[in-house]
Parts: C-alpha cells; sequence; structure tokens
C-alpha cells in the first residue's frame, strides 16, 4: 500500500470551501486506475504527486490541491467525472488521461468548462490536427510519433522487410499506419489481434514461418507483457522485435529477463542524460518502490507546466495563461522542450532497450537518438498559428 | 357416427427404448375412450403426441378430417383438442381466475392488447368464472393457484383445460392424488362432460374408467393389445393376463373402489 | 504452408485444453449445481496470483505448482462455505448478483495486496526453450507441457466421471438433479466437493499459463466469457462436452483467425478483404457459438430441454 | 404490484424535486449524477420487461444502449438534431437488430439464452469497433446537445434530467400498463410456465419477440440520452461488462417489478459515485455489498422494501 496514493484519493472527500484572498490552485488529476491497465494511471498520477512534493506543496507559488480522480477506462464515465472536476470542484487544470478514447471523451467537457487539460500520455491525431484547441496542451507526444521514429531507424539500418502486428483498434490501425509513413522497406505482412488476446502463439508462428528481417509490434500494458515473454519461447530470438508502448517501465517487472535487449523507441528513459533526471528517478524510486515510465514522466512534467505558467501569469487573464503555457518556460526532464502551434511537444526522440541494473531491477536505457527537436506531421492541418 | 380422431402407425422411440410401437386407433365423437395400461406402458407419450408436445417419430395422426400431426400444440388447442396434465402445471403466480381467463383470453380476441388491464377485462372474467363454477371452485377464484389444495388444483386444472373451448379432451390422470370425496366429484363432473365432448382417459382408478368409458383400448410397452367396449376388454385373456390381474394380484397397487 | 497449418493447429489445441482446465470445474458446478458462477474466471485469476507469489517466495517453478493445488483447494472451500452454499437452492439471478459481487472483491483485494502491475513467473529450466519442427518452425517445450498436463487432467477427469462412485453420482445429477439426493447422498457435501475441485482446476489453469501469460487483475475477465462459451457450445454438465467445445474453440479462434484473412483475400478486394477480417476475426467465436446454438439449442452434447 | 404502486410515484417525485434541493444544498452537481441514475434508470426498466417478466435473461443489452447512442452520433453528423427525430431512429435501429436476433435467440431457453444474447452483443459490440468512420474503439466526440422543437433543452443540466425524468416516467407508467394487458398477462405466463401456455393454445414465440423488441427499442432511447450526457459515444457503451451491470441493477433491485430496476439502477450507480468518493477501493465495499444483498435479501431491494412493509400480497 502506498500512503501518499490512499492521501491523495481521500483528499476527493474534501468539500469545497469558500475562497480566500489567495485562492488554493485546484487540479483535477483524471487517469485510469482501475482495471487491467490501471499501472499506467498510477505511474502518471505518482509522477504528479512526485512534482507537487518537488515543489514544496505549491504550484505556481500558490497553496495546490491535487483532486486525483479514476476515469475507470469507460469514456463515458470519464466525461463525467470531467465535468464534476470542472464544474463542481472549480478545478483550473485537469491532468489526463492514459488514453486516447478516454481524451476523446473528456476534452469538450473540460474546455467547455472553463479548464484547462493538459495530457500526460495521450495524444491523438485529431487533437494534433483539425481539432486543436488553445486550451489543451500535449506534454508527451503525438502517438504516431514513437513508430515513426523506430521505423526510421529500420531505413538507417537498411532493413529491407518488416512485418506488423497491432491490436485490433483504432490505435493499433494508427500505430501501424504512422510506422508505414515512414517506412521505406517492403511491408510483408500485417497482423491484427483481437484487443485483450493474451496468447500470441498463432501470431508467432506466423511470423516464424514468414521469417522477415523485422518485426514492428504495437502491443500496450499486459498484452505486450504476453507478446514479449512468448517471443522468445517461440524460438524467434533470433528475429529483432522493435516495438512502442510495448516494453517500458510498467510491463518490465513481468516481462524480466524476455525483455532485455529488445529495442523501443522513447522520448526518455531513466537514464537520459538531462538536468534533474537522475534525481527524478532517485525520488521516484524512493517514494513509490519502483522505476518511473515514461507515463510518470508525463505526470510529473505535466504539473511542472502548469507550475510555470501560473508562476508567470497567474490564472486570471486566460489569454496570458495560455500563452504562459504554450511558453514551456519549465526544465522538462526530457531536455530540450517546446510546443508546437498545435501545443504538441517539439522535442527529441530515442532508441531504447531493456536492461537490468545491478540490483535485479528492469529499466529502459538510452541507444541512440533518432530525431532531434521533431515535430509531429499533424501540425499543418491544425488553424492554430 | 365417424371418427373424431383417427390415429395410424404412430412410432416414438427415446434411445433405443420405442415408447410408442407402431399403434393405430380411431375414436369416435361424442364418445369416452379411456387408455389403460401398467406403468411404463407409454401412455403419457401417447397424449403427449396427441397433444402436440412431442412429435412422433413416424405414423399419422387425423383430427376432424385434417391431418394435425406436424401442426405444435397451440394450433391444436385452436382446433378444440385440449389436454390436462397429471402432474399439475398450472400458473403459480397467478389466481385461479386469471389461470383460467388466461386460457379464455387465448380462445378469445387477440393477445396483442397493450394498454388495458387484463384483470379488468369482465368478458373474459365472467368466461373464467362460469367454468370455475363447472368445476365448483368459484369460491376460491381469487386464492393463488399455488396456495390450492391438491384436489381443487385438479379441479382448476379441468377448468383451464374447459375454458380452451375443447371439442376433444385429453385427460391425463385426472383423478391422479386426489381423497376419495375429491374423486368422487371429479367423476361426477366428467360424467357430465361426457355428454357433450369426446373425452379421451388415461387413468389408473378402474372404477373410475368403468364408470365412464364407451371404449376402452389396453397399452402395453407402447403396444395395443386389446380394444373395445369394457365388458369385453375387461374379459380378455391376453388384457387379464398383461394387466388386470397383474393388478389385482398387488394389493398396493389395488385401485380404489 | 502444410507445416504451418499443423502448427497453428497445435497451437488450437493447447489453447482450447487451457479453456478445458477452465471449463471442466464451471461445467459441473453449473451443470451438476446448476450454479451460475460468474466468480470462476476470478478463481483462474487467483490461482495466477498464488504461482505467482508462491514461485517467487520459493524461487522453485515446482514446488509452488504443487502447492498451489492445495492452496486453491482451501480457497474454494471457504468460498464454498462463506458465500456459495447459501445460494444453492436459490434463483440463478441471486446467484449471478452474488458471484458478480465476490468478482469485484476478490479482483480488488489481488490489487490491494499485490498491486495492479502486472506479474510474472520464471519458466522452469527443464521446460524453457523451444524444439525444431519443420524448417523455420519450432514450437516451445513449455506448450507442449501445458498440452500434456491439459490431457493428464482430461483423462483423470475421465476416469472419476466414468468408472467411480462419485463420477456415477456427478452423472446422474447431470441427468437429473432430483435424483442425486433421491439416491440418499448428501447434496451438500457433493456441491462442496465439485466446486473445490472446480476452483482448484481453475487456479491451477491461472497458475500453469503464469509462465507464458503475464498475471494482471483483469486476466479472470477475458477467461471467463470464453469458459461460458465453451460450456454452452459443449453443453451445460457434459465434461464430454466442455472437452469437444474447448478444443473446438480454441482451433476455430486460432485458425480462424490466421487463415480467415487469407481465404477472404480470394473472395474479396485486398482493402474489403481486410475491413472484413479484421471485423470477423474476434466474433468467431461467437458466431461459432450462435451457429451452434441456431442449430442446437442444448449445445453440442446438452441434454434437451425438451418442451 | 402493490409495491411497484406505492414506489413509484414517491421515486419520481424525489427524482422530480431533486434539482432545486441540489442548487439550494450547493452541490448542483448532483443533477447530473442524478440523470445518469435517471437514464440507466430507463434502461434497466427495459431489461425488467424481458428478464423480470418474460423470464429472457439477456446479456447483451447493452448492445441497443450503444446503437441509441450512435443513432444520436450518425444523425448529429448529418446534421438532424431533433431528439424526436433521433430517438424514433435510434429505436427503429434497435427494432432492426432486435428483430432477427431475438427471433434466432428464442429458439434457446435457460443459460443458453443468456450466451448466445452475449454472442449478438458482442457482434455489435466488434462491428462498432472496427468501424473507423464512427470513430472506432476510440468512439468520437459528439458537436453538440440534440434539440428539443428547435430549442437546445438538453444543453442544460436541469433541461436534460428533466427530458430524461419524463422519459422515464413515460416508460414506467406504459411499462406498467403492458404488464398488466393481456399482453403482458401472456408474458407473464410463459415466464411461469411456457408449456401450461402452449397447452391453452398460446405460441409463446411472438410474444417474446414483441417484447424482446420492445424492451430493445426502450434501451436504444436511454442510449440517445446517454450519448447527449456524455457528448460522447463509443463501443465501450455496448460492452458485455455493461449488459452485465444492466442485470445487476435489476437483480439488485428486484426483478419483475418495474420500480425494482428503477431502485436497482439508482443504488447502482448512486453507490459507485458515492462509494468512489472515499477510497479508490470502493469496489470492495461495493462488491461486499452486492454480496450481502443477494445472500441475505431474496427479492434484492424491492424484496427487503416488502419484508419491512408488510404489505397485501400481489393481486
Amino acid at each position: 500500500m502506498r500512503p501518499l496514493a490512499l492521501a491523495s484519493a481521500l483528499l476527493l472527500s474534501t468539500a469545497p470551501f469558500a475562497a480566500h484572498a489567495e485562492e488554493a490552485l485546484r487540479i483535477g488529476v483524471l487517469v485510469t486506475l482501475s482495471g487491467p491497465p490501471a499501472v499506467l494511471g498510477e505511474h502518471a498520477r505518482d509522477g504528479v504527486l512526485l512534482a507537487e512534493k518537488v515543489l514544496g506543496g505549491k504550484v505556481g507559488g500558490r497553496d495546490a490541491e491535487l483532486i486525483v480522480v479514476d476515469a475507470e477506462g469507460k469514456p463515458d464515465i470519464a466525461a463525467q467525472k470531467a465535468r464534476e472536476l470542472v464544474e463542481n470542484q472549480g478545478v483550473d487544470f485537469v491532468i489526463g488521461p492514459i488514453f486516447s478514447n478516454i481524451m476523446n471523451a473528456i476534452a469538450a467537457p473540460v474546455t467547455s468548462g472553463g479548464a484547462i487539460l493538459v495530457s500526460p500520455n495521450a495524444g491523438p491525431s485529431n487533437f494534433a490536427g483539425a481539432d486543436c484547441n488553445p486550451d489543451i496542451f500535449v506534454v508527451s507526444y503525438q502517438n504516431d510519433q514513437m513508430p515513426q521514429a523506430l521505423a526510421e531507424h529500420l531505413n538507417r539500418q537498411n532493413v529491407t522487410s518488416a512485418y506488423l502486428l497491432a491490436p485490433n483498434y483504432q490505435a493499433g490501425k494508427d500505430s501501424l499506419n504512422g510506422f508505414k509513413s515512414i517506412y521505406k522497406g517492403e511491408v510483408t505482412g500485417e497482423l491484427f489481434v483481437p484487443l485483450g488476446q493474451l496468447d500470441f502463439s498463432a501470431e508467432l508462428a506466423q511470423i516464424a514461418a514468414a521469417q522477415p528481417e523485422a518485426v514492428y509490434a504495437f502491443m500496450p500494458g499486459g498484452m505486450g507483457v504476453n507478446l514479449v515473454k512468448q517471443w522468445d519461447q517461440a524460438g524467434l530470438s533470433t528475429i529483432p522485435l522493435l516495438s512502442a508502448f510495448t516494453i517500458d517501465e510498467t510491463t518490465l517487472p513481468a516481462q524480466q529477463d524476455a525483455a532485455l535487449g529488445k529495442i523501443t523507441a522513447s522520448n526518455w528513459a531513466p537514464d537520459l542524460d538531462t538536468p534533474g533526471n537522475a534525481d527524478f528517478v532517485k525520488a521516484y524510486r524512493d517514494a513509490y518502490g519502483r522505476a518511473p515510465s515514461l507515463y510518470a514522466v508525463g505526470g510529473y512534467d505535466a504539473l511542472m507546466l502548469i507550475d510555470s505558467a501560473v508562476r508567470r501569469s497567474g490564472t486570471e487573464d486566460r489569454e496570458a495563461l495560455r500563452a504562459a503555457l504554450k511558453a514551456a518556460d519549465f526544465s522538462s526532464l526530457r531536455g530540450e522542450f517546446s510546443f508546437s502551434a498545435n501545443h504538441f511537444p517539439i522535442q527529441d526522440f530515442y532508441l531504447t532497450q531493456a536492461v537490468k541494473a545491478q540490483d535485479g531491477t528492469y529499466h529502459t536505457a538510452m541507444v541512440e537518438k533518432v530525431f532531434a527537436q521533431a515535430a509531429d506531421s499533424y501540425v499543418g492541418a491544425c488553424p492554430m498559428k | 357416427m365417424s371418427a373424431l380422431l383417427t390415429i395410424s402407425g404412430l412410432t416414438k422411440s427415446f434411445g433405443g427404448l420405442r415408447v410408442t410401437d407402431d399403434l393405430s386407433l380411431s375414436i369416435e365423437e361424442c364418445t369416452t375412450h379411456a387408455v389403460i395400461g401398467p406403468n411404463g406402458a407409454g401412455k403419457t407419450t401417447l397424449i403427449s403426441q396427441l397433444s402436440g408436445q412431442l412429435r412422433p417419430d413416424a405414423g399419422q395422426i387425423i383430427y376432424a378430417d385434417e391431418d394435425i400431426t406436424r401442426l405444435d400444440m397451440a394450433g391444436r388447442v385452436h382446433r378444440g383438442l385440449a389436454r390436462s396434465f397429471q402432474i399439475t402445471t398450472l400458473l403459480p403466480g397467478f389466481s385461479a381466475l386469471e389461470n383460467v381467463a388466461l386460457a379464455v383470453q387465448a380462445r378469445r380476441g387477440s393477445s396483442f392488447r397493450f394498454f388495458r388491464a387484463a384483470r379488468a377485462e369482465k368478458a373474459l372474467n365472467d368466461a373464467a368464472l362460469a367454468c370455475l363454477e363447472e368445476v365448483g371452485l368459484a369460491a376460491q377464484a381469487n386464492r393463488l393457484a399455488s396456495e390450492l389444495s391438491h384436489g381443487e388444483k385438479r379441479q382448476l386444472e379441468l377448468a383451464v383445460a374447459l375454458a380452451t373451448g375443447p371439442r376433444l379432451l385429453l385427460l391425463d390422470e385426472p383423478l391422479a392424488g386426489t381423497g376419495h370425496d375429491e374423486a368422487e366429484a371429479l367423476i361426477a363432473l366428467l360424467g357430465r362432460l361426457k355428454s357433450r365432448l369426446t373425452l379421451v382417459l388415461i387413468e389408473h382408478d378402474m372404477a373410475a374408467v368403468f364408470a365412464l368409458a364407451d371404449q376402452v383400448s389396453v397399452l402395453v410397452n407402447g403396444r395395443l393389445i386389446a380394444s373395445g367396449p369394457p365388458a369385453r376388454v375387461r374379459s380378455d385373456p391376453a388384457v387379464r393376463a398383461a394387466y388386470l390381474g397383474e393388478e389385482e394380484a398387488d394389493p398396493c397397487c389395488a385401485s380404489r373402489v | 504452408m502444410l507445416n504451418l497449418i499443423l502448427l497453428q493447429l497445435i497451437n488450437g489445441l493447447q489453447f482450447g485444453i487451457l479453456l478445458f482446465l477452465v471449463a471442466a470445474g464451471l461445467t459441473l458446478v453449473f451443470g451438476i449445481m446448476d450454479f451460475i458462477n460468474l466468480a470462476h474466471g476470478v478463481l483462474y485469476m487467483v490461482g495466477g496470483y498464488v504461482m505467482a507469489a508462491l514461485s517467487a517466495a520459493t524461487g522453485n517453478f515446482w514446488l509452488s505448482l504443487v502447492l498451489v493445488l492445495p492452496a486453491m483447494l482451501g480457497i474454494g472451500l471457504l468460498l464454498e462455505a462463506a458465500v456459495f452454499r447459501k445460494l444453492h437452492d436459490r434463483p440463478h439471478l441471486d446467484q449471478v448478483l452474488a458471484t458478480f459481487g465476490l468478482v469485484l472483491i476478490l479482483s480488488e483485494l489481488v490489487k490491494l495486496i499485490w498491486g495492479a502491475a502486472p506479474l510474472s513467473v520464471t519458466l522452469p529450466e527443464a521446460l524453457a526453450g523451444s524444439v525444431p519442427l519443420v524448417g523455420p518452425l519450432r514450437y516451445p517445450v513449455y506448450r507442449i507441457a501445458v498440452i500434456a498436463a491439459g490431457l493428464a487432467i482430461a483423462l483423470m477427469l475421465w476416469f472419476v466421471i466414468a468408472r467411480t462412485r462419485i463420477g456415477m453420482l456427478l452423472r446422474a445429477g447431470a441427468a437429473n438433479p432430483a435424483m442425486v439426493s433421491a439416491l440418499g447422498v448428501n447434496v451438500n457435501r457433493l456441491f462442496m466437493l465439485v466446486f473445490a475441485v472446480g476452483a482448484m482446476l481453475a487456479g491451477f489453469a491461472g497458475a500453469i499459463v503464469a509462465p507464458i501469460l503475464s498475471v494482471d487483475p483483469g486476466m479472470g475477465d477475458s477467461i471467463l466469457i470464453l469458459t461460458f462459451v465453451v460450456i454452452v457450445i459443449g453443453g451445460v454438465g457434459s465434461v464430454r462436452g466442455a472437452f469437444v467445445a474447448a478444443l473446438l474453440v480454441g482451433i476455430v479462434d486460432t485458425m480462424g483467425r490466421i487463415f480467415g484473412p487469407i481465404l477472404l483475400k480470394q473472395l474479396l478486394e485486398p482493402a474489403a478483404a481486410a475491413q472484413a477480417g479484421r471485423t470477423l476475426a474476434p466474433m468467431l467465436v461467437y458466431l461459432l457459438m450462435a451457429g451452434v446454438l441456431f442449430w442446437r439449442p442444448s449445445g453440442l452434447f446438452g441434454r434437451s430441454t425438451g418442451a | 404490484m402493490s409495491i411497484a404502486k406505492g414506489a413509484a410515484p414517491l421515486v419520481i417525485l424525489g427524482l422530480t424535486l431533486l434539482p432545486p434541493l441540489a442548487s439550494a444544498a450547493g452541490d448542483p452537481f448532483l443533477t447530473v449524477i442524478a440523470t445518469r441514475m435517471v437514464i440507466f434508470a430507463l434502461a434497466a426498466l427495459s431489461l425488467d420487461l424481458i428478464l423480470g417478466f418474460g423470464a429472457m435473461v439477456s446479456f447483451g443489452h447493452a448492445a441497443y444502449l450503444g446503437i441509441g447512442a450512435y443513432a444520436v452520433a450518425v444523425l448529429g453528423g448529418m446534421g438532424v438534431t431533433d431528439l424526436g427525430l433521433q430517438m424514433l431512429a435510434a429505436a427503429l435501429a434497435a427494432t432492426l437488430f432486435a428483430l432477427p436476433t431475438g427471433a434466432i435467440s428464442l429458439r434457446t431457453r435457460g443459460v443458453y439464452f443468456i450466451m448466445i444474447t452475449l454472442a449478438f452483443g458482442q457482434m455489435a459490440y466488434f462491428v462498432f469497433v472496427s468501424f473507423s468512420a464512427l470513430g472506432g474503439d476510440d468512439g468520437m466526440a459528439l458537436k453538440g446537445y440534440s434539440t428539443l422543437l428547435g430549442l437546445p433543452v438538453l444543453a442544460s443540466g436541469t433541461g436534460l434530467f428533466y427530458v430524461s425524468l419524463a422519459l422515464l416516467t413515460l416508460a414506467l407508467i406504459g411499462l406498467d400498463r403492458i404488464t398488466r394487458s393481456r399482453f403482458g398477462r401472456v408474458l407473464r405466463g410463459c415466464r411461469e410456465n411456457s408449456l401450461r401456455m402452449q397447452a391453452v393454445g398460446f405460441r409463446p414465440f411472438p410474444f417474446q419477440l414483441t417484447a424482446y423488441v420492445v424492451a430493445a427499442a426502450i434501451c436504444s432511447v436511454a442510449g440517445v440520452l446517454l450519448a447527449n450526457q456524455a457528448l460522447f459515444v463509443s463501443p465501450a457503451y455496448m460492452s458485455w461488462q455493461r449488459s452485465g451491470e444492466l442485470i445487476v441493477m435489476v437483480v439488485l433491485g428486484g426483478a419483475g417489478n418495474l420500480i425494482g430496476a428503477v431502485l436497482g439502477a439508482l443504488a447502482i450507480v448512486g453507490l459507485e459515485e458515492g462509494l468512489a468518493r472515499f477510497s479508490h477501493h470502493w469496489r470492495l465495499g461495493f462488491g461486499l455489498i452486492l454480496v450481502l444483498v443477494a445472500l441475505y435479501s431474496p427479492g434484492g431491494i424491492t424484496g427487503m422494501i416488502r419484508r419491512i412493509l408488510p404489505a397485501g400480497r400481489p393481486g
């Protein structure tokens, strides 16, 4: 049990209180904390809470109250909880969510209710393009960028054929399309598996028969754990598996040795040499007993972004606040960081791989930089300038 | 008199067991025809095939000059071929009146009426009450079927069957499990019905059988071994050997006289 | 191509055997005791967690696997005494409500104890790696062991049901539940036994898949529905039906998913085939179930519901 | 039925007074939660018609919630925002899906019926998951609320609440009459003993199918409202977990007396909202409550009320 998490959960029951001269800043944290993918939400939440602790309980120099709410992985429930946060709890910011479908559901209730949405993870293409919104800031990435980084890596390695694997739903299709938009070699096969499938023996047999030069997989959460564990068991260790959202610090405790050496794309890793990153990793480990992931970084940076903007402009003047957020005048754990016109980040992307630390725990580690200060490919479709 | 119901070559097996074996029989209009036989002779299976609950493997059932072999239960009821059950199958959560009213409703008018409360429909209730009166159960009209005594349930079972407006009534052991007085009353009631309906009666109570039946058929192992007027069947040596003798030899199974 | 089809058949078989292990206990509880148990999938999950905890504590796969059995038997008996016994002769819907509640309780307890992150169990050395089949195709040793274990248990169940007195009672109970009590058997004891053994089988299934699949709080959910599909296709109460249906579901799902899109490509233009394949693949087992129930409304080996 | 007669007006009245009381109490958000309660009450109520009165336990009822919601999305996308038209289209679509699937499902009985309805529900779910034009698995946000006679009545929280409540009341009255009509009597008769009903000359099939379709249509209206409440549609609305929740609502409240379904929905949505405020591990307590009700209160909430208030027997 994590006392901090429980304490934050209990915070939710505190009633709204009367306005003070310098009212406390209220920030909702709306992430999925139940169901199979709960661990991603926990990482993001813990990242936010750690940032608050680092800031000494104050955000933007003001007392801050964090209200953590479970999106339950259900879009309609998340939409209702978002409305409750904005209309009833009167939050100024909502940090969330983890999943793209939840993002689609909560964007309108949050922004039309007068709050600003800061996404620690989800970055669906519509919000990067035509549906971009002055009150939505995504501190993570646009979903396509991870597969694109891997495709670019394969291009540079002159890998001429690849086999693709993704769950059968929107994000899966988007991910493969993202990969194909960059990849110059031949795609020899594409397999879609039902969402939630846990046994990949059939797909692995197909891949074994096809013997491609490389495989790209997008297999988030528990599905990724199983895919990676079954990969070597099926005798595929000779075929490189490159993946996005499949191997990270949330899945490594279960994948363990099976993930070692496997390549993944990321915008961050625990050993990334940026100011404050080492301290963050240590503080996170000390506080929560596990290695932070990119989800934790998303949560941490989200609050740090809010802190910088409120410090700079306050919350009274909305235009000024937006401008202050857009300026991104905070020290990201990822180093150099700025926003495109669509409020998605311009940042570096890396290849990482899973490694085993001396203490027996697992984490991802830098291999090389693929893109330097890259923006996403949808920014042109965004009317905001 | 012409035959109202004609069965020819009726055959039904469960697994390897032939429960109805090439059975042919014809039943005249306005007669009472009893089917008797030892336990397991296939009497209830026969009734179930006649009523449409079971489909025969082979053979034909002609009712009122129509081949009804493949017709379902409801279709037969609408043509006047109704049945009662040996094991009471009333609607336990419905009142006695409602049990009967449903049967009236099935016969009269559409049941695709969605808004008027059925319980308040006078025409249905009056007809149902008349049926209850006929079987002597009018006083219990508003009690739940599940609360009635066993004998009352047998009476209600009959009332429901009557309410379907039958021309031929298949009665599967209507006296089963009733006490002496209840049985007397039911026999008297069947005697009254006999004059206006065709009855096919399965019954273990030999006194009742010989009091009511115009014709008796004896079924053993799914086969018809004798059929005819009661006196002739009673004296048939094959019947005595296969059935009646055995009954008389065993006092526990002896009929209530 | 032929080799590949063969390999996929083995994959389907292995998946089917796994489903059978979970389904066997449920079909008995359901068919004989006429008890709808939504918590059966959670018992599979608990088996996985107990296995993960034990192997972390002992560091020995085989010892843990052996210890899982009594542990799950105990959990089964405990649940039976606390909840299931009281619901035995209640309407199905009360059972649905109670066991739905149990699903929530056990899933949340597991999260409280072990956290939400998936856990894993290390493969035993002896069963790691894979054996070559044909050409580049290989098959994991551990999965062969899973097939063998599943078949052994199926055989054991067959022996118990076909050759022992308890089996006789179970068969009688499946055909006619009233008969069991008429035979002078203590129905409550029989129920307790069936339920606890069912829990043990489900837990064992959870334990042996732990090294291939991750152990997470959601693992019971997905298996539960598939298990119900299996026992309904097989016919409620029939262990033989569950076995056949489990293999059928496993093979249809695996083969259909892989070869369905290939077949569709022969019939439709590529884009339409890809779309149709993606739409149809996840529904395959449901189409199979609807089809079976359309032709045989009581499943393949179920007793006819009659009138 | 005496429970329904007594409790229904009280429940409706209580709900009617809720928004003004909520704003007086300084917690206007209660109205949003109450709207959700009312919408799920409508869905559960429709399920009770087949589950409680027809003994048809559908494990795919949430499909109609989804169909209703997508009707709003599709028509809204075409510029048709009128609530009446959307409800009509939703009911029509639900009928079109319910007719063939209901007809096939009704070949089976008992648990086989439960599972075949699950199969159809899952098929509907996967069709919408793979429907890219409607957002696929991600779902899609709606551009705006439905309109009533051209007026943006639903855009305000209280407007949506009262429209939902009015529809719930209408459904409650309508279903109360239906279940007591000739039709309803046949349906209840088939629940108690299908063989008996055939023996008096009824074919259960057309009655059961009609009830199945009516329930589907009503549930789709709840879907229309749900889409308006969340301003979002997603296949998640049709998942089997949702169908299971609807069953649990009906059973918790007490099946076969209409008001039970309403009370069950109110209780479940209320418990979810209420318990979630205390702890993220609220499911522990929630599960415990369900188990305790199942063990110690046969007939659910209405069963409990019946035992506390010794009313006359039904009839």
